[in-house]
């Protein structure tokens, strides 16, 4: 019984950062119908901004809770600054083109964001863990928990909420839905049509750097960290369905469990939980569990 | 071209040999050629490289810049071609060859992988290159197979689990349970295996409650962690090394795993600052963690200076044995150059100087190396072994509780495979 | 005359759309049908249910008495249906003659992964095919680069090259201006006349509807509500009014 | 008479191919050989391509014929080349024909990255079955034997050079025959238009699947040379980037011809081996730039400028 417990909390730790991690992407696909590759590359960016501000805060040492404040001002920044960036710059000029041609070129701007990373931060692990460390830790199960995943928990509801909240009862989600629609009837209505492209691009970079920011506190950064990410965070969302916010979440939750008791109960097996989960759900349905299936008008 | 160097060095050497015989340092010997081309390969990008690649890279830099200022290797000049080992085995290869062939360098030192040794030393043989491995680990290179052209001059990493094995039963002899975490990798499983066949060995008995392999660079090791916390294990070993080792011991500290379990790091290669107090920790072969022998070789000494004045650095600031192996297989190839040249009264063959090598014994910034056992192509070294302390007189993490199992002790006898002589239980160990 | 296609009770919706609702109808062999209605009155969705395209919530398809309502596509076209579409489904980045002779190797079964796709009599074929159809003079270029009528034209012939029993054409002369459309009309129907090949086609032209077909259908809103003699079923007033939207 | 001359230009160059191990440099020779096996895996990825299936998973195949010979050296105690290679296409073969079944219904991301996370479950794979496969260690492959042909150590890479030209090039022949055939056209017709291809009778997956195969073997083949022609594999044959270079050199070349992933191997091979040493920090920024260039202004890769000189040259 309390090993379940412990089993359970690891596995709802792990999907909250699942979540976090696969939103941006599956996001910015239900928009756009781009699958952006670079989505990893993304996440690495926020992650080693955020442990650079962390670094340069911890030095001047203020406010532990405001540590938070900071990875969100990561996160935004590298949003800001790659979204409009790759998506008016490159993006915008294959819409037309096939879809491989768009997955050939979020490809190549992450082999280019990558070296990016490196030339900045160099190769040496990048380690600012105060958040995890300094929010103290709380005894589950027996054992002892630091608090800082079980914000990431809190964070990943209050997202999911609030992209539920967005994209159901705001302005701006009816244009999404309208834009996802049709894109030619949506600019006959009045929608700046490019505009919610690139608006709804850099969302996506925000939240794929967001994950990334929160997530660098645990982690010590190493290059490589982003091309993990996206296949994770690709099969996270294809379990779900591509493009659905609730498919993800569910995704994440599915895979976090599974992986957590592989961990305890078939150790081995650790690295394939979230392949196997995969290959059974688009097995038996292959849009995923919250996907759906398009019908080409003849 | 090279060749009308020769001839006219040879010329110059001839005309003014009475002239400048009082002054000239040392001659070079016949038919030496202008200079010593030495390819030195390490990875300068990729998560190894900050650990282990670029200080090796920068430790070979100081190393042949102190043989030069020398006077070089047997009077000639070396030259340096550095270049990366990262990239898939077909790329590594690739490059050994270009090396050979088309730089038609005289040696190559180097590989930090595993992989990439084992697939270079065929090459090596079939190109006759004299190659030097300058610090992957695994026993199968020279147990597996014999190489004319290939040497080792630092231990391979039987050292690093046995000599962790011996470590632990010497801070705590009554042992009852071990768990191990090791990535998985081929390194990781070697390691988890020479340590537990050894603690079979030394103290039969001893309970393996739990082995964990998350995939190398995962990360996240909470749910492994909070594991380990739910089996309470004596000891946990491991064989993770950079981001790795740092992730985890944060975790570990913060989740209170360092105080309920020792744990024990066979082959540390992270800064120690990122490394919690009261873990046990080991390196490959005396460098970072210098018994005090080796802590008052000179060369030790000269080695920590030249490196940080170039490089603002203390060499072992990542507890990495790379910088130290790397000048091991520097001045073995010295040594053995120079007494091939004494052997033979003119610059030697390749195979003139692998036989000097074979078998050799050589001072080096670790200390003294034995070419000892693989047909002599296969260094042993001590395996030392300290315990990590904050300091509070200074701030820091230091070293405490060194100690160094001697070379005989934890390295195989020259013919016998590694886990063999584990499994019938050391036979001819002195420690 | 026997029955070739026949369904019952086809039933079909989308959302809460009935888009077909229980239609039983009978084609007979070698006949020419032709289906007017207005738009959304269920004429493409006839089409598409009957070649698998989509499946129906209710009811069954039948080929000579064959139950065809589960198989795909591909499995009813081998079975001798073959169509052409309202939009032309064209490979854009072929030749017409090479997309010409992918329906000849269709037809003869021979998808071989040796013998090329360019064999003499396939060729020789295919110019007539082209020549029927005037075409001709397009064979070697890029459908990409064929005027719109052509491509309309080029998308029936490869429907008509399959040899099928039962053709089913989606608004052959949509797309096609009013003085063309009785002479495309003219050439499909000279060439169809010589074949034993069964017609449906669906069209929301009155004229060319009363002109070309044996039998008319009317559909709207899911239902079929008039069949006959096109001369006499066109004249009627609520058909008018269900298929132009005023009497 | 126009006929008949036009296969000298290929008769000088198969001469100039076939006696190169005599002319070249050891090492220009193993990147020869290396770059021509790498062209079939890249082969692979064109045929699939054609169908505007891009796969980001590829080495997948290349990695299962490289360690089906490798354990075949192993276990089977296999020393002999041709049961080697054929070991490997089967390999390449059987299990494309296994995973096909589940990747052909799918188009598009699904596709690329189904592939990639296949690949990445068989790098997994390797890399857990330590005691077999020898983890990120890898295996050996000992010098192998060609049947009657005794093979001395001096002549090798020349032996190995020539095998991967006469089975490259006979592999490269059987695929452009597939391509203009009317299964290979299939693949093209898919590409514009799958409703139009299941409404000729044509089945849609089963061309995917065939021309899926072909790919997998095709990978299946390139690994084992490229095994033996380095003497080690590891479990990075199977990794991602693998794949992405196989795609790379795919756009690179261009997917007009069957000659064009060759022409994009040779010159990918050259250019990794010194851009790689002048700097390792800024090579996949190299990579992603020049495949920027090509989609904008290049999309039919290196092979189109040919193409582009001899419509401006010819008559």
């Amino acid at each position: 019984m309390r090993l379940l417990l412990v089993v359970l909390l690891d596995g709802l730790a792990y999907a909250a950062w699942l979540f976090l991690v696969s939103a941006g992407l599956t996001f910015t696909y239900g928009v756009l119908r781009v699958l952006n590759l670079a989505h990893g590359n993304l996440y690495a960016l926020g992650a080693y901004l955020g442990a650079t501000l962390l670094l340069h805060y911890a030095a001047s040492g203020s406010e532990v809770a405001a540590t938070l404040g900071l990875l969100l001002l990561a996160a935004v920044i590298i949003g800001i600054l790659a979204g409009p960036l790759i998506e008016r710059v490159f993006l915008r000029r294959v819409y037309s083109r096939d879809e491989e041609v768009q997955l050939l070129l979020t490809f190549a701007i992450s082999l280019i964001l990558e070296d990016v990373t490196k030339l900045i931060w160099g190769v040496t692990p990048v380690v600012a863990d105060m958040p995890y460390t300094s929010f103290g830790s709380v005894r589950l199960g027996g054992i002892s928990y630091p608090w800082y995943p079980f914000l990431l928990v809190g964070v990943a509801l209050g997202l999911a909420g609030f992209l539920w909240f967005v994209v159901t009862h705001t302005r701006l989600g009816k244009v999404l839905a309208a834009v996802i629609a049709d894109r030619e009837v949506s600019a006959t209505l009045g929608i700046h049509v490019p505009r919610v492209y690139t608006f709804a691009f850099t969302a996506g970079a925000i939240l794929a750097a967001l994950g990334g920011a929160l997530t660098a506190p645990m982690f010590s950064l190493v290059p490589g960290i982003g091309a993990d990410v996206l296949v994770i965070s690709f099969a996270v969302i294809a379990i779900g369905g591509l493009g659905s916010i609730g498919g993800a979440a569910v995704g994440s939750v599915v895979v976090g469990l599974a992986r957590s008791a592989a961990v305890y109960f078939f150790p081995e097996l650790d690295l394939f939980t979230i392949y196997l989960i995969m290959t059974l759900v688009l097995l038996f349905r292959p849009q995923g569990l919250f996907g759906e299936i398009e019908i080409r008008r003849i | 071209m090279n060749r009308y160097r020769k001839v006219l060095a040879g010329l110059l050497a001839a005309a003014g040999l009475s002239l400048f015989v009082a002054t000239a340092k040392a001659d070079p010997p016949a038919g030496a050629p202008a200079s010593l081309k030495i390819a030195v390969v390490a990875f300068l990008s990729g998560p190894a490289s900050g650990p282990f690649g670029i200080p090796a890279r920068n430790a070979a830099d100081v190393w042949i810049e102190k043989i030069n200022r020398e006077g070089g290797i047997g009077g000639i000049k070396v030259i340096p071609v550095f270049t990366d080992e990262a990239g898939p085995a077909d790329k590594v290869v690739t490059e050994f060859r270009r090396l050979a062939l088309e730089e038609k360098v005289a040696a190559v030192v180097g590989y930090i992988s595993s992989a990439n040794c084992l697939a270079v030393a065929p090459v090596a043989d079939e190109l006759k290159e004299l190659t030097v491995f300058g610090d992957c680990g695994t026993a199968r290179v020279f147990e597996e197979g014999k190489h004319a052209y290939v040497f080792r001059t630092n231990a391979h990493t039987v050292i690093d689990s046995l000599g962790a094995a011996r470590y632990l039963l010497a801070m705590k002899p009554d042992v009852k349970t071990i768990a191990g975490i090791n990535q998985d990798y081929a390194w990781g499983r070697d390691s988890w295996e020479i340590f537990q066949r050894s603690m079979r060995q030394l103290k039969p008995g001893v309970q393996v409650v739990d082995v964990l392999w998350p995939k190398i660079f995962a990360g996240d090791y909470s749910t492994e962690i909070s594991k380990l916390l739910v089996e309470k294990p004596d000891v946990v070993f491991t064989s993770f090394w950079g981001s790795d080792l740092v992730t985890f011991s944060r975790q570990a500290k913060a989740r209170g795993l360092v105080e309920q379990s020792i744990v024990l790091v066979n082959n540390t290669g992270s800064d120690i600052k990122d490394i919690p107090a009261t873990v046990l920790i080991g390196s490959r072969g005396p460098g970072p963690i210098a018994p005090p022998d080796v802590e008052k070789d000179p060369l030790h000494q000269e080695f920590i200076q030249l490196y940080k004045a170039k490089y603002g650095l203390a060499p072992n600031n990542y507890i990495a044995h790379g910088a130290y192996h790397f000048t091991q297989a520097l001045q073995g190839l010295k040594v053995a150059y120079e007494s091939a040249i004494k052997k033979a009264g003119r610059w030697p063959t390749t195979e003139e100087v692998a036989a000097a090598l074979a078998y050799s014994t050589f001072d080096s910034p670790a200390g003294i190396i034995q070419m000892a056992i693989g047909n002599g192509h296969q260094a042993i070294e001590p395996a030392p072994f300290a315990v990590i302390k904050q300091d509070p007189a200074i701030g820091a993490h230091v070293f405490t509780e060194i100690r160094s199992f001697p070379a005989a002790c934890v390295n195989p006898p020259d013919g016998m495979k590694s886990l063999d002589w584990i499994d019938r239980g050391f036979p001819g160990a002195k420690c | 005359m026997s029955v070739l296609l026949e369904t019952v009770g086809l039933t079909r919706f989308f959302g809460a759309v009935c888009a077909l609702e229980e239609l039983n109808l009978c084609i007979h062999e070698g006949d020419m049908v032709g289906i007017i209605g207005s738009n959304g009155s269920g004429k493409t969705t006839f089409l598409n249910l009957v070649t698998g395209y989509l499946k129906p919530a209710r009811g069954c398809i039948l080929l000579a008495g064959r139950d065809i309502t589960l198989l795909s596509p591909r499995q009813i076209t081998r079975l001798g249906v073959a169509r052409s579409f309202q939009i032309p489904q064209l490979y854009l980045n072929l030749t017409v003659m090479e997309n010409l002779l992918l329906a000849l190797a269709a037809r003869s079964g021979r998808v071989g992964l040796w013998a090329r796709l360019h064999r003499q009599n396939w060729m020789r074929e295919g110019q007539e095919i082209l020549k029927q159809f005037n075409l001709d003079r397009y064979g070697e270029q890029r459908v990409a680069e064929l005027p719109e009528g052509a491509r309309k034209l080029l998308d029936i012939a490869l429907a008509v090259a399959l040899q099928p029993r039962l053709l089913l054409m989606d608004e052959p002369t949509a797309g096609v201006s009013t003085q063309d459309k009785f002479a495309v009309m003219d050439t499909l129907v000279s060439t169809l006349r010589g074949s034993s090949i069964t017609t449906v086609f669906v069209e929301h032209d009155m004229d060319v509807v009363r002109r070309y077909s044996r039998r008319a259908l009317v559909f709207d809103q899911g239902r079929v509500i008039a069949d006959g003699e096109p001369s006499a079923v066109l004249t009627d007033a609520g058909v008018k009014r269900a298929v132009l939207g005023h009497a | 008479m126009g006929g008949s001359l036009r296969f000298i230009p290929f008769l000088l160059l198969g001469l100039a191919l076939i006696t190169a191990p005599f002319v070249l440099s050891g090492w220009v020779l193993f990147l020869l050989t290396v770059a021509g096996a790498k062209a079939l895996a890249v082969l692979g990825v064109v045929l699939l391509l054609r169908a505007k299936l891009l796969t980001f998973g590829h080495a997948l195949y290349y990695a299962a014929g490289a360690y089906a010979a490798g354990l075949g050296v192993k276990y089977l105690g296999l020393h002999n080349g041709f049961a080697l290679i054929g070991l490997a296409f089967v390999a390449g073969l059987g299990v494309s024909a296994l995973l096909g079944l589940l990747v052909i219904r799918y188009r598009g991301v699904y596709f690329a990255l189904l592939n990639l996370a296949f690949s990445m479950v068989l790098y997994g794979i390797l890399l857990k079955f330590y005691s077999v496969t020898g983890g990120t260690d890898g295996l050996a492959f000992p010098a192998p034997t060609f049947g009657l042909i005794g093979l001395s150590e001096a002549s090798l890479r020349a032996q190995l050079y020539e095998l991967t030209l006469f089975l490259g090039s006979l592999l490269f022949y059987l695929t452009y025959r597939f391509f203009a055939s009317p299964a290979g056209y299939v693949l093209f017709a898919i590409r514009d238009n799958e409703v139009r291809v299941a409404y000729m009778g044509i089945s849609v997956n089963a061309a995917v699947y065939l021309g899926y195969i072909i790919a997998g073997g095709l990978a299946g083949v390139a690994g084992v040379l490229v095994g033996l022609s380095v003497g080690h594999i590891t479990p990075d044959l199977a990794f991602w980037s693998q794949s992405g270079e196989f795609v790379f050199v795919a756009i690179l070349g261009g997917v007009g011809s069957v000659f064009a992933p060759v022409v994009g191997s040779i010159l990918f091979e050259f250019v990794r081996n010194y851009a790689f040493e002048l700097s390792p920090y800024t090579w996949q920024m190299t990579l992603g730039a020049a495949l920027l260039l090509i989609i904008f202004f290049l999309p039919g890769g290196v092979w189109s400028l040919v193409g582009l000189a001899r419509t401006r040259s010819g008559p």
